[in-house]
C-alpha cells in the first residue's frame, strides 16, 4: 500500500515541458570542491538588509566565525566558510546580472579549515521550543536555498501570524540540468528528513507533504523509505511539469487551492521550504553549523564534465568550472540558477552565495535563440502561462510605455517563470520586458515617494518664507505707522499698493 | 566574458518559429490542393501559381518600401500561406488576374497597412476574397464543375492557358452553381427545397469533392484530415473550429426541423461551401483571432451564427468569409472582455479571499 | 496684417485642411466622391455657404449669447442652405438635378458649424470670409482629389458629367484614361472610398514630410559653410 | 437677474428664427412656380422616353388618372390623346430586384403594346445588374413591340426558367424581376383596359406632385 | 405663411428659453479637473514646465491648453496618468525621459556663498556661511536652481546612481 | 416581426456610419478609448431617439399639416441643436468626467449627420411615430456598434506596428474601409 497512491492531486493551468537536460549531471555524486586560494563573500546575500561587518582587515578568523551580522528584522548573518586571513572589505562584482559591485569581504584560506571552538550543537533539537529553532536557523545564516534567499527564520516565524496546518517540502526541482536537490535526497534521506522534521517542529504544524516530480524516480523511493517510520511525513509524487516547483503552484497542485494574489502560501495555512534548506537547517541544529558552504550543479553543454559539487560560498565561480575540466567551446551563455529563470552573469570572477543552485554554461544550439520576430497573437504564451496572464499584452503596453496598464493586466501577478518567453514562435523577450517594466515601476515609486517627501519640503518651505515675510510685513508696518504717527496725513491706500511690489522683491532677493 | 546588455531568463526556448508554424499549416492544405489540382486541371494549377507568386513579390515589394530586412519575414511563410489560402477560395478557373489583384489586396490593403506580419485587425486573405466578390462579381461566382485532369472533359494544357491567361470562349457553357450557390437562387425565386435538390451534388459528393466549387471546398474530407492534422500538431486549439461547425449544426437543424421546406439541412450545410476549410484554416488564423479560449469559443459561435444568417437571409450564397471579417472586427473586444482569470484572483480581478469559504475541498 | 492672411490662406488650403488635417466633414466627402464632379459641385455649393456664414456669423458675433449661440448659428446655416437648394432648384435646374441630393447634406457638414465656433464667432468679418473661402477651398480640393482618384481607380474616367454640372463648355474635361477598363467596384463602393481616403491621408503626410525635410536640409545647407558642404 | 439671462436668449433665437422663417417664406413664394414648371418638364422628359410624341397630340400631364395598382396601391396613369381617343398609356411599374425594388416606367399604345419602358430607380449591383439600364446597354429596348400575347405569357420569362428574354451572365435575378414587373403592368392593362382607355370627360390640373427622384 | 412664421417664432422663444433656464440652472462652477491635476503633478514648482508653478500648469492642462508632456520632471509616469484623466491618447514610446539627476557640490570649489542654499525649493542644501555645502540626495529633485546661481560653478548635476537594490533590467529595444 | 426587421435593417444592413456614410467625423475623433466610445454612443442614442421623434411631431403637426415642406432643415436642424446643446449641459452638470471625454464632440452631435439624417429620412420614407422611433433607435444602434467595434480595433491600431506614414487617422481610415467592407455581408439581409 503506497501513500502516495492515494494522494489526490489537483491540476494546474498553463505551464511547459522543457527538454529536462538532467542527465548530464544526474548520475554525478555530490564531492567537496577543493578550497579556492582567495574566497569573495558578499554582504548581500539575501533578500531584505545587507549584513555588517564585524571582522577587521587583516583579522584572522575560523570557519564558521560570524563575518558580519544581520540588521534589521529581514537579514541574514554571514559566516566564514573556513579558516583564514581577512584580506579586506570593499567593492567586488557580485553574484548578479548587472554586473554592479557589492561590499564584499576578501578571506584568503589558510588551508587548516579549522572550526571554531565555540559550536553549539543540540543533542536533542526536538525539545527544543519553536521559538528557539528559529533563534538558531537565524543565526546560522540561513536563507531560502530555493532560489528565492528569503530569509528562512522569518517564514518559521510565520505561526506566530496565521493558522498553519502544513509543511511542503519542495523537492520539484522543476527547472532543467539542476541536479542538486536530486543528488541532496539520494545521497543525504536521513538528513534531509531530520531537517524536515526540525522544521515541522519550528512551524509547529502537524503535517509535512515531500513533493518531488516524477522524473526524480530514485529520489521518491530514497525518501519514501527514510520516510516510512514518520506517519505525518508523506511523500507525494508530482506530475514532471514546469513550473511545478513554484511554491503557489505547487500548493495547488497538492491542495486543490489557490494562493491569494499578492498573498502568502501561509494564508492556506501552508509553508514551503526547497529540500536544501532542511539540509541546512539540520546542520544548524544537530552540529550547531551555520550555512557555509552549498551544493550546486555545475552543467551544460559547454562544460566537460558536469557535476554537482559541495561548494564554500564565496569561492569564485572560475574555480568550479576549471575544476569540471574548463569549456569545451566558448559558452554562449553563462547563468547561474537554470536556464528558465536563472540568471546571466557578468564573468566568471564572481563568487558562489548562499543562492547558487547551479552554474550553467550553455552552448548556441541548447539555447535555441532566434531572431524576434513581431507577435503573431499566437496565443501561446497565453496558454503556457501558470498564472492566467496574457503576456502578449502585457509586452505591448509595456513597449508602448504604458506601464499602468499592464499592471491592470496582472503584470505584478506574474512570477517570471519564463514559459510564455519559453514557447513564443517569434522569439519575443517577454520575460525581460515584464522584468524591465517591474524595475521600472519599482523605480517610479521610489521617485513618487521621494516627490512626496520633496513636496512636502517645498510646502514646508514657503510656509516659512511666507511666514517670514509676513513677520517682515508686520515689522515694516509698525515702523511705518510709527513714521505716520510722527507724520500727520495719513494715506489709506499707499501702503497696500507698495506692496506686491514689495512682495516680488522679497520673492527674488530674500 | 562579459554581458554587455544582459538579457533576461529564459535561456532555453521551445523549438518552433514562425516559418515552422506556417510550413505545418501549408502542409496540412497540401492533400486538398493536391486533390483540387486533379478535380479542376491546369487552370487550377496556373491560378494558384500566379496568386502565391502575387503575394510574395507583393510582401517583397511592401518589405521594400517600409525599410524592413525581407530575409526573415519572406521566410516565415506567412505571405505564401495568405496567398495559398486566398487561391483555395477562388473560382478554380477564374482568370490570373483575380488571383493577382487578390493577393495585392491581401498583402497590401491587408496586411502591410498595418505593419505587416502580426499587426493586421482583418484575416487578409478574406480581405482580398469579400474585395474581389464585391468587385469582380461576375468573375468571382462563376464556377465549374469538377473535369478531373487527363480525363476526357478536361481542357488540355493550352486550353487551359487560355481559360486563365486569354480570353476564354464557350467558357459559360460548362459554367456550374456551387450547391449552396444553387440552393440561394432556386429558394429565391419560392421554390421548396425538395425541388432545388434536384439540381445539387450528393452528400457523399460533397465529402468526395465532385462538387463545383473552390479548391478549397470541395473534398471536405481532405480539408478536414489536414485540419485535424493541425489539432495535433497543436497549431490551433479545438475551440474556434468546434464552436464554428457547432453553432452553423445547430442552427441548420433547428431551421430545418422548423420549415424542412425552405431551410437547408445540417449536413449540407457543413459539408458544402467553405464551412469545414474556414472553421479549421480561417477563423482559426492565430492574428486576428481572440486569444483566451473562452474567447475563442465565442469567436466561433460567432462565426458560426453570422456564417447561417448570410447564407439564409442575406444576399450572398455564402459567408464564411464576411462573418469571419465581422468576428475579427469584434476580436479586440471579446478580448478586452473575455481575458483568462488571473491565478489568485477573482474574475473580476480581486484576490481571493478564504475567509468566508471554509475548507472546501483539497487534501487540508 | 497681411501674413495674417497668408496664414489663413496656408491653412485653409492644406495646413489645417479640413479633410486631411482636421478629419472633419467626412460624411459630405465620402458619399459625394464617386466621381470627380459631383466633389467639384459639392465643394462650390459648400464654399458658398461656408463664406456666407463666415461672414454673417462674425458680424452677428457681438450679438449672440453663449446659451443660445449654437442654435443660432445652425438656424443661419440651415437658412443659407434651404435658399440655395431654392434657388438652384429653380434657375439652375440642370446644376440641381445633380448635386439635389447633397445639398442638405451642407447643413450637417460638421465643419461649417466647426468654423463658425472656432473662427467666424472670434475674428472680424473680412478674415471670417477670407477663412470661409479658403476652407471651403480647401474642402473643395480635398473633394476633388478623392473623386478623381476614386473615379480614376474605379472607373477609369475623370470629370464625367461634368457638362451636366458646369455647362456643355466643360466637356473638354471629361476624360476616359483607360478605355475598355472594367472598373474597379469596390473603390466606388463605400469601403473604397475609406481605403482611398485613407491612403490620400498618409499621402498628405509623405508629402508633409518631404518638405520639412528639403526645408531642414536647406538649412542646414546655409548653416554650413560653403567650404565644408562641398567636401 | 436670472429673468434677463433667460429672456435674453429666448428673445434672441425668438428674434433669429423669425428672421429665418421670413427669409425661407419669402425665397419660397419667389421660387415656387418656377420649381413647379422645372418638376414639370422633368417629368414630361421621362414620359417622352417611353411613349414617343407622334403617338399623341394632348398636354401628357394635364389629365392622369387615379387607379389601384397591380400592388392595390394607387397608381398615377398618364394618357396620350390624339383626335379624342386615348392612344398611348405610361405608368410606373416595380418589382423585388437583387438588392431592392427595381422601379420602371412603361409605355403602351392603345392596344397594349409597348412603346417602351425604362428604369427610373434600381439598386442592382454596377458591372452586374445594371444592364437594364439604356445608359449601359440595349437590353432593356427589346421589350419594344412585344405584348402579352406575343410572346404568349407564359414565355414571359427569362431563358433560364423556360422563357424567351435573354439574362446578363451571371446575374439572372434582376432580368427576372424585370420580366416580372413588365408582365405584372401588361396584366394591369389588359385587366383595366376599359378603364384605361375611356377617353376623359374633363380637362383635369396637371399632377406636379412626382419624385425628384424620377429622373435619374 | 403668418402662421409658418408665428408657429416657428414661438418655438424660438420656447427653445431659447429652456436654454436659458438650463443655462442657469446647470451652470457649472470652477473646473474640478484642475484639483486633481494638480494633486498629480509633481508640485516641486520648478517652473521647468514655462508655468510659473504647478497650479497655472494644471489649469493650463484642464484647459486643453498645454500637453500632458509639458512637466519633466514628472517622467513617462505623469504622463501616463495625465493622459489617462484625460482620456488623451499619447504615444509613450516617444517621450523622452530625462534621467534624474541630483546636485553635487565639489567641496574643493564651494566658497561658502548660501546662495544655492537660499534658493533650493526643497532645503536639500546643507551648509552655512563660509561653510562647505553639501547635497541632501534624497531631497534633491534635481530643479538645477542651485545650479544656475553658483558663482563659482561648484555644482555638477550628476545622474543618480544605479545599487544592486535600485539596478533593473534595461528597456527592451522596439521590435523590428 | 416588420418591426424587428426595422431595427436590423437600420442598424446592420444600412448601417448609418458605414452605408449611409452619416456620422464619420465622431466615429473618427471619439473612438480612442472603449469608455468614451460607450458615453458617446449613449449620448447619440439618445439624441437621436429624441430627434426622430421630434422630427415626426413637427411633420405631423407642423410641416405637413400646413404644406410647410421647405421649412423641413430649418426646424428639425433647430430642435436638434437645443436638444443637444440641453444634452451638453446636463452632461455638464452630471459628470465632468464624461464631458472631459466627450470634448468638442457633444456641440458636434448637433451636426453629426446621423441626427439630421435620420430624422430627414424618417419624413422622406413617411414612417408612422413608431416606425420612426425604430429607426432611430435602430440607427443609434448601428451607430454605437459601430463606434465600439471600431474602437476596440483602434486600441489594438494603437499597439501595432503601422508605418509612420499610416498610423493614425489614415489606418483608421483604411480599417473603416474594411468594417464596411465586412458589413456588406448583410446585404439583403431584410429583403428576402
Ligand atoms: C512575513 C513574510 C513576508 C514575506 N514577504 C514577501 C514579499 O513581500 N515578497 C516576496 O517575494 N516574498 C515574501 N516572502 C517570502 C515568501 O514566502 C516566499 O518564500 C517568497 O515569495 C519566494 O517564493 P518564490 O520563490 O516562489 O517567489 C515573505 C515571507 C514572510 C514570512
Ligand atoms: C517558477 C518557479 C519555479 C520554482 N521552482 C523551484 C524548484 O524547482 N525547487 C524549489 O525548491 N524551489 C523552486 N521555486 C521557489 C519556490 O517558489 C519557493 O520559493 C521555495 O520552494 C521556498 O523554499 P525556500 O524558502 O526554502 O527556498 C520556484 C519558484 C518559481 C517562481
Ligand atoms: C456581389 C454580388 C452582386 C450581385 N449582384 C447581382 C445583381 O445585381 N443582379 C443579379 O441578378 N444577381 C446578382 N448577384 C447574384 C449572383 O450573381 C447570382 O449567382 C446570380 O444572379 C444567379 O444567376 P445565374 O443563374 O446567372 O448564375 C450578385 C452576386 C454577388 C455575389
Ligand atoms: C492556423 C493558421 C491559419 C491561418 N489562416 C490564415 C488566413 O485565413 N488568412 C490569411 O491571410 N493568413 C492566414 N494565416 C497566416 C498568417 O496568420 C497571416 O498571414 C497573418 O494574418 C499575417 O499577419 C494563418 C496562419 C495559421 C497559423
Ligand atoms: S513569466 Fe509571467 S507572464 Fe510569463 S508565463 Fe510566467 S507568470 Fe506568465
Ligand atoms: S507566444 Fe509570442 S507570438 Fe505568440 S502570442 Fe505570445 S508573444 Fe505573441
Ligand atoms: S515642470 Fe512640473 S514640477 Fe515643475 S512647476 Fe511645472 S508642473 Fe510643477
Ligand atoms: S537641484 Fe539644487 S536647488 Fe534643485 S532640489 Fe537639488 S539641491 Fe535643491
Ligand atoms: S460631416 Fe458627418 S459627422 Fe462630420
Amino acid at each position: 500500500m503506497d501513500k502516495a497512491k492515494k494522494f489526490k492531486l489537483f491540476s494546474i493551468r498553463g505551464g511547459v515541458h522543457p527538454e529536462d537536460r538532467k542527465r548530464l549531471s544526474a548520475e554525478q555524486e555530490i564531492e567537496p570542491l577543493p578550497m579556492p586560494p582567495l574566497l569573495h563573500i558578499p554582504l548581500q546575500q539575501h533578500i531584505g538588509a545587507p549584513a555588517e561587518p564585524l571582522v577587521r582587515r587583516g583579522e584572522m578568523v575560523k570557519k564558521g566565525a560570524l563575518l558580519a551580522r544581520s540588521q534589521g528584522a529581514i537579514s541574514a548573518p554571514v559566516h566564514a566558510p573556513t579558516s583564514g586571513r581577512i584580506m579586506g572589505i570593499g567593492g567586488y562584482p557580485a553574484h548578479h546580472a548587472s554586473g554592479l559591485s557589492v561590499r564584499t569581504i576578501t578571506l584568503k584560506p589558510d588551508g587548516r579549515d579549522e572550526w571554531i571552538d565555540s559550536l553549539d550543537p543540540v543533542a536533542e533539537p526536538f525539545n527544543l521550543a519553536p521559538e528557539e529553532i528559529a533563534r538558531r536557523v537565524a543565526e546560522a545564516g540561513i536563507v531560502g536555498m530555493g532560489g528565492a534567499t528569503f530569509p528562512s527564520a522569518v517564514k518559521l516565524n510565520l505561526r506566530q501570524r496565521y493558522r498553519l496546518h502544513t509543511l511542503v517540502i519542495n523537492g520539484a526541482e522543476c527547472e532543467p540540468y539542476l541536479t542538486c536537490d536530486d543528488r541532496l535526497m539520494r545521497e543525504q534521506p536521513g538528513q534531509v528528513l531530520d531537517g524536515v522534521r526540525l522544521m515541522a517542529r519550528g512551524l509547529g504544524v502537524e503535517r509535512v507533504l515531500f513533493a518531488i516530480e516524477d522524473n526524480k524516480p530514485a529520489a521518491q523511493q530514497v525518501m519514501r523509505a527514510a520516510a516510512r517510520v514518520y506517519p505525518a511525513v508523506t511523500v507525494v509524487g508530482l506530475p514532471t511539469r514546469y513550473p511545478m516547483g513554484s511554491e503557489k503552484h505547487l500548493v495547488q497542485t497538492l491542495t486543490g487551492r489557490e494562493t491569494p494574489a499578492r498573498g502568502l502560501t501561509a494564508e492556506l495555512g501552508i509553508v514551503v521550504h526547497n529540500v536544501a534548506t532542511a539540509l541546512a537547517v539540520y546542520e544548524a541544529l544537530r552540529h550547531g553549523r551555520p550555512l557555509i558552504s552549498r551544493v550546486m550543479t555545475v552543467s551544460g553543454g559547454a562544460i566537460r564534465t558536469p557535476r554537482n559539487l559541495r561548494v564554500p560560498l564565496g569561492t569564485p565561480l572560475s574555480h568550479l568550472i576549471d575544476y569540471c575540466g574548463g569549456f569545451t567551446r566558448e559558452p554562449s551563455r553563462l547563468i547561474s540558477g537554470g536556464p528558465m529563470m536563472g540568471q546571466p552573469l557578468p564573468s566568471t570572477r564572481v563568487p558562489v552565495v548562499k543562492g547558487s543552485n547551479g552554474l550553467l554554461a550553455l552552448t548556441d544550439e541548447e539555447v535555441q535563440g532566434g531572431r524576434e520576430m513581431p507577435c503573431i497573437r499566437c496565443a501561446s504564451c497565453v496558454q503556457a502561462c501558470p498564472c492566467g496572464l496574457v503576456p502578449l499584452e502585457m509586452e505591448a503596453h509595456i513597449r508602448a510605455g504604458s506601464l499602468d496598464s499592464s499592471v491592470r493586466l496582472g503584470l505584478l501577478d506574474c512570477i517570471a517563470c519564463g514559459s510564455c518567453a519559453y514557447v513564443c514562435p517569434s522569439h519575443i523577450p517577454l520575460v525581460h520586458c515584464f522584468n524591465y517594466a517591474k524595475g521600472e515601476l519599482a523605480a517610479r515609486q521610489r521617485a513618487q515617494h521621494k516627490q512626496g517627501e520633496t513636496k512636502r519640503l517645498a510646502e514646508a518651505r514657503s510656509a516659512r518664507m511666507e511666514a517670514a515675510k509676513q513677520a517682515k510685513r508686520a515689522a515694516m508696518l509698525k515702523r511705518k505707522q510709527a513714521q505716520e504717527a510722527k507724520k500727520a496725513p495719513p494715506a489709506e491706500a499707499a501702503p497696500a499698493e507698495t506692496t506686491p511690489a514689495e512682495n516680488a522683491q522679497a520673492e527674488a532677493n530674500p | 566574458m562579459t554581458v554587455k546588455s544582459p538579457r533576461s531568463a529564459p535561456y532555453t526556448h521551445a523549438r518552433t518559429s514562425i516559418g515552422r508554424t506556417m510550413g505545418l499549416v501549408m502542409l496540412a492544405l497540401l492533400p486538398a490542393t493536391l486533390f483540387g489540382f486533379y478535380q479542376f486541371g491546369w487552370p487550377a494549377v496556373f491560378l494558384f501559381a500566379s496568386t502565391l507568386l502575387a503575394a510574395v513579390l507583393a510582401e517583397a515589394l511592401s518589405l521594400r518600401l517600409a525599410g524592413k530586412p525581407p530575409r526573415p519575414f519572406l521566410l516565415d511563410g506567412s505571405a505564401l500561406l495568405t496567398g495559398w489560402l486566398l487561391a483555395l477560395t477562388l473560382p478554380p478557373w477564374a482568370p490570373w488576374w483575380i488571383g493577382v489583384v487578390g493577393s495585392l489586396l491581401a498583402i497590401i490593403v491587408g496586411k502591410q497597412m498595418f505593419g505587416g506580419i502580426g499587426q493586421n485587425l482583418f484575416n487578409p486573405a478574406m480581405v482580398a476574397r469579400v474585395a474581389l466578390l464585391i468587385s469582380s462579381p461576375l468573375e468571382m461566382t462563376l464556377f465549374t464543375a469538377p473535369a478531373p485532369l487527363f480525363s476526357a472533359q478536361a481542357p488540355g494544357l493550352v486550353e487551359s492557358l487560355t481559360i486563365t491567361f486569354g480570353n476564354p470562349v464557350g467558357f459559360d457553357a460548362v459554367s456550374s452553381a456551387t450547391t449552396l450557390g444553387h440552393f440561394k437562387t432556386e429558394l429565391g425565386r419560392g421554390v421548396t427545397l425538395d425541388q432545388a435538390a434536384a439540381g445539387t451534388a450528393s452528400l457523399w459528393q460533397l465529402i468526395g469533392g465532385e462538387a463545383a466549387g473552390s479548391l478549397g471546398e470541395t473534398s471536405a474530407l481532405l480539408i478536414l484530415l489536414g485540419g485535424l492534422f493541425l489539432l495535433y500538431k497543436r497549431i490551433i486549439t479545438w475551440h474556434i473550429p468546434l464552436a464554428m461547425l457547432g453553432t452553423l449544426a445547430l442552427l441548420a437543424s433547428l431551421f430545418h426541423l422548423l420549415d424542412p421546406d425552405h431551410y437547408v439541412g445540417p449536413l449540407t450545410h457543413l459539408l458544402s461551401g467553405a464551412a469545414i476549410l474556414g472553421a479549421f484554416f480561417i477563423a482559426t488564423d492565430l492574428v486576428t483571432s481572440p486569444v483566451s479560449l473562452r474567447g475563442q469559443l465565442l469567436f466561433g459561435a460567432g462565426c458560426g451564427l453570422l456564417v447561417y444568417v448570410t447564407r439564409t437571409w442575406a444576399g450572398y450564397p455564402e459567408g464564411v468569409a464576411f462573418a469571419v471579417m465581422l468576428m475579427n472586427a469584434c476580436t479586440p473586444l471579446i478580448d478586452h472582455y473575455l481575458k483568462p482569470r488571473i491565478y489568485g484572483r477573482d474574475r473580476k480581478g480581486e484576490p481571493l479571499s478564504y475567509t468566508e469559504q471554509a475548507e472546501k475541498g483539497g487534501n487540508a | 496684417m497681411s501674413s495674417d492672411y497668408r496664414r489663413i490662406v496656408k491653412d485653409g488650403i492644406w495646413d489645417n485642411n479640413i479633410v486631411f488635417a482636421q478629419t472633419l466633414a467626412l460624411c459630405p466627402l465620402l458619399a459625394v466622391t464617386g466621381t470627380a464632379s459631383n466633389g467639384l459641385g459639392m465643394g462650390l455649393a459648400s464654399t458658398a455657404v461656408m463664406v456666407a456664414s463666415g461672414l454673417l456669423i462674425s458680424l452677428l458675433r457681438n450679438l449672440i449669447t453663449p446659451q443660445v449661440r449654437i442654435p443660432v448659428f445652425v438656424l443661419i446655416i440651415a437658412v443659407l442652405v434651404t435658399l440655395t437648394d431654392m434657388f438652384l432648384n429653380a434657375w439652375l435646374h440642370d446644376l440641381h438635378k445633380v448635386l439635389g441630393l447633397f445639398i442638405p447634406l451642407i447643413v450637417t457638414n460638421c465643419a461649417i458649424l466647426g468654423r463658425a465656433e472656432s473662427f467666424a464667432s472670434r475674428n472680424h468679418a473680412l478674415p471670417a470670409l477670407l477663412d470661409g473661402l479658403m476652407m471651403g477651398l480647401g474642402f473643395t480640393l480635398a473633394l476633388v482629389i478623392l473623386g478623381a482618384s476614386r473615379e480614376l481607380l474605379g472607373s477609369g474616367t475623370l470629370f464625367a458629367n461634368a457638362a451636366l454640372l458646369l455647362g456643355s463648355w466643360a466637356r473638354f474635361l471629361e476624360l476616359v484614361l483607360i478605355p475598355d477598363y472594367k472598373g474597379f467596384l469596390l473603390i466606388i463602393l463605400p469601403p473604397g472610398g475609406f481605403i482611398v481616403l485613407g491612403c490620400l491621408l498618409a499621402g498628405k503626410r509623405l508629402i508633409d514630410r518631404a518638405v520639412a525635410a528639403r526645408r531642414r536640409r536647406a538649412l542646414e545647407a546655409i548653416d554650413t559653410p560653403a567650404g565644408e558642404a562641398a567636401r | 437677474m436670472a429673468g434677463k439671462r433667460i429672456l435674453y436668449p429666448a428673445l434672441l433665437l425668438g428674434g433669429f428664427s423669425t428672421l429665418a422663417t421670413v427669409l425661407l417664406v419669402a425665397g419660397n413664394l419667389v421660387t415656387r412656380d418656377a420649381i413647379q414648371e422645372r418638376q414639370r418638364e422633368d417629368l414630361l422628359v421621362s414620359l417622352r422616353q417611353v411613349v414617343p410624341e407622334s403617338h399623341y397630340s394632348n398636354d401628357l400631364l394635364a389629365d392622369p388618372l387615379q387607379l389601384p395598382g397591380p400592388d392595390g396601391t394607387p397608381i398615377t396613369i398618364y394618357r396620350g390623346i390624339h383626335d379624342g381617343q386615348v392612344t398611348a398609356l405610361a405608368y410606373p411599374i416595380s418589382s423585388q430586384g437583387y438588392a431592392g425594388e427595381i422601379r420602371l416606367i412603361l409605355g403602351l399604345d392603345a392596344t397594349g403594346k409597348i412603346l417602351g419602358v425604362r428604369v427610373l430607380t434600381h439598386a442592382e449591383t454596377p458591372g452586374l445588374g445594371d444592364g437594364i439600364e439604356v445608359a449601359k446597354s440595349d437590353w432593356i429596348l427589346d421589350f419594344n413591340g412585344l405584348s402579352l400575347g406575343d410572346p404568349p405569357q407564359e414565355k414571359w420569362k427569362v431563358k433560364k426558367d423556360g422563357g424567351r428574354f435573354d439574362a446578363f451572365s451571371g446575374a439572372t435575378i434582376t432580368p427576372r424581376a424585370v420580366v416580372k414587373a413588365i408582365e405584372n403592368g401588361l396584366v394591369f392593362y389588359r385587366q383595366q383596359k376599359t378603364r384605361l382607355l375611356e377617353a376623359p370627360l374633363s380637362k383635369g390640373l396637371p399632377v406636379v406632385r412626382v419624385e425628384g427622384a424620377l429622373h435619374e | 405663411m403668418i402662421s409658418a412664421i408665428l408657429i416657428i417664432t414661438a418655438m424660438g422663444i420656447i427653445m431659447g428659453g429652456i436654454l436659458g433656464v438650463a443655462a442657469t440652472y446647470l451652470a457649472v462652477e470652477g473646473n474640478p479637473l484642475q484639483a486633481e491635476i494638480e494633486g498629480l503633478l509633481p508640485g516641486s514648482q520648478c517652473g521647468q514646465c514655462g508655468y510659473l508653478g504647478c497650479a497655472p500648469a494644471a489649469a493650463a492642462i484642464a484647459d486643453g491648453e498645454a500637453p500632458v508632456t509639458l512637466c519633466p520632471p514628472g517622467g513617462k509616469a505623469l504622463v501616463e496618468q495625465l493622459a489617462e484623466k484625460l482620456g488623451v491618447s499619447v504615444d509613450l514610446s516617444e517621450v523622452v525621459e530625462q534621467e534624474p539627476r541630483v546636485a553635487f557640490v565639489h567641496e574643493n570649489l564651494c566658497v561658502g556663498c548660501t546662495k544655492c542654499l537660499k534658493r533650493c525649493p526643497t532645503d536639500a542644501i546643507l551648509g552655512g556661511p563660509k561653510q562647505i555645502h553639501a547635497v541632501f540626495i534624497d531631497a534633491c529633485t534635481g530643479c538645477e536652481k542651485c545650479y544656475e546661481v553658483c558663482p563659482t560653478e561648484c555644482i555638477e548635476m550628476r545622474p543618480i546612481e544605479a545599487t544592486l537594490q535600485t539596478w533593473y533590467w534595461p528597456e527592451p529595444a522596439r521590435a523590428a | 416581426m416588420e418591426y424587428f426587421l426595422i431595427i436590423l435593417s437600420s442598424a446592420l444592413v444600412n448601417n448609418v456610419v458605414l452605408v449611409k456614410f452619416l456620422g464619420l467625423c465622431p466615429l473618427m475623433g471619439v473612438s480612442n478609448k472603449l469608455d468614451s466610445a460607450l458615453g458617446m454612443g449613449l449620448a447619440t442614442t439618445f439624441v437621436l431617439t429624441l430627434a426622430a421623434f421630434a422630427g415626426w411631431l413637427l411633420e405631423h403637426f407642423v410641416l405637413t399639416p400646413l404644406d410647410l415642406g421647405y421649412l423641413r432643415i430649418l426646424t428639425f436642424i433647430l430642435v436638434i441643436a437645443v436638444v443637444v446643446q440641453f444634452t451638453e449641459l446636463a452632461i455638464r452638470k452630471t459628470s465632468p468626467a464624461l464631458y472631459q471625454v466627450l470634448g468638442i464632440f457633444l456641440p458636434l452631435i448637433t451636426t453629426n449627420c446621423a441626427v439630421l439624417g435620420v430624422a430627414l429620412l424618417n419624413s422622406q420614407q413617411e414612417n408612422s411615430l413608431l416606425e420612426s422611433l425604430l429607426f432611430g433607435f435602430g440607427s443609434a444602434l448601428g451607430f454605437t456598434l459601430v463606434l465600439v467595434m471600431f474602437t476596440g480595433l483602434r486600441e489594438r491600431l494603437a499597439l501595432a506596428n503601422v508605418p509612420a506614414a499610416y498610423s493614425g487617422a489614415p489606418i483608421a481610415c483604411v480599417v473603416a474601409g474594411l468594417l464596411s467592407l465586412a458589413f456588406m455581408g448583410f446585404a439583403g439581409l431584410t429583403t428576402i
